[in-house]
């Protein structure tokens, strides 16, 4: 189960996608947008993918961590605005036994991470935004950017 | 000879050009690679950042790829999902 | 949330006890019951506690997770019966970044396998048990053992 | 003088006692280490495990620790749960 969707994630969904009955353990992971507490509160995220290539690059991602850890992996990612404390992403693994279980639940989620062409702009409760995809200028300095 | 290619932009890139694709004529044999400098002026303003890659059709390529007419290119920035 | 229990587990409910707006990631673990594939088949296992040292030794083990990883965590656990495929166990450990709460998750589930005062009873499909407890007869043996 | 103290049995030891806990009739004195000496014939006769160790009025002690009247001794067999 390789899923990008705007609704909100159902982890008891991905569980049950990868339950086998020779496999004694299922580890997950579900990400949620943090409240950053220092000095700028996030209102929410906002996710935008490459959706072709995403779902390409979930599902072999999955198929990896499958091949390494004997493992079943499902993985979901929202994508559009996340409010905080709402989960962004959600990965399950089962496998025979949990050592198996974890490490291909942490191999999914850290190859997600970096590489899944998914980008997150933070919605400050200020009301500024920010993309995260590298570029260097925040938003309301562009217009003094040089073309 | 010319060819034209559509780009697919995303987050800040998308923003700048204010839409999430734009087309763009170049000559033929043009490498994947060189797409970002005809790319209009908003969008290069922004900058290409390190560690930028690209896809053609969907699935990963090299910056030296041979363009063809009709080809889907995507400028992938770093990525921030999770 | 500390939880012995003889209902179906509720993973979604864990994950809910662990919920803090500045924790990011939330791993999970559930155990359930293998077939075992092999030379026997399993139709349930059957779980006892010694419950007022299981609940107190679960808590403690909660705790130590916590002051760890800086993690939330809580701990279900069945007893009684429990079906082939079904979950016998649930920790959920949530914490400011992934790294933490797979490490939080990962000590709670090895802690309660080696020191939770809880045991299991394989029931095999073809009618015969064993205590998983370190006593060396099984049950169809018992009659010819010296008292 | 004699004490009485409850033993709190699990798993096989419970099936082989038909009871999950036994009062047992002790000198004061004895240690919690010394209780399986007194548990029923069917209880020794399944054997204690190596790795065994003992809860003290709900709480792990040593086998050294000394008995008093009323107390409740658990025979803690190597654990399974998960």
């Amino acid at each position: 189960m390789i899923l990008l969707t705007p609704d909100p994630l159902d982890a008891a969904a991905l569980v049950a996608a990868v339950a086998d009955p020779d496999h004694g353990g299922t580890a997950t992971f579900i990400g949620t947008t943090r409240r950053e507490g220092g000095a700028r509160e996030v209102a929410e995220l906002r996710y935008e993918a490459y959706e072709e290539l995403a779902e390409a690059e979930l599902a072999a991602i999955a198929a990896e961590a499958e091949a390494r850890y004997g493992a079943r992996v499902a993985v979901a990612h929202r994508v559009g605005a996340v409010a905080v404390g709402e989960p962004s992403v959600a990965v399950a693994a089962s496998a025979g036994h949990r050592r198996e279980a974890f490490a291909a639940c942490r191999y999914a989620i850290d190859a997600l991470k970096a590489r899944a062409p998914i980008w997150k702009q933070t919605a400050y409760a200020d009301g500024e935004t920010g993309w995260i995809d590298g570029c260097a200028a925040p938003r309301p300095a562009a217009a003094g950017r040089p073309a | 000879e010319e060819i034209t290619v559509t780009v697919r932009l995303f987050a800040s890139l998308r923003e700048a050009a204010g839409a999430d694709r734009v087309d763009v004529s170049l000559p033929a044999g043009t490498p994947v690679g060189a797409v970002w400098g005809h790319l209009p002026d908003p969008v290069r303003g922004v900058g290409l950042p390190d560690g930028a890659r690209y896809a053609l059709n969907h699935e990963w390529t090299l910056p030296g790829a041979t363009l063809r007419d009709g080809d889907e290119v995507a400028v992938v920035l770093p990525v921030s999902g999770g």
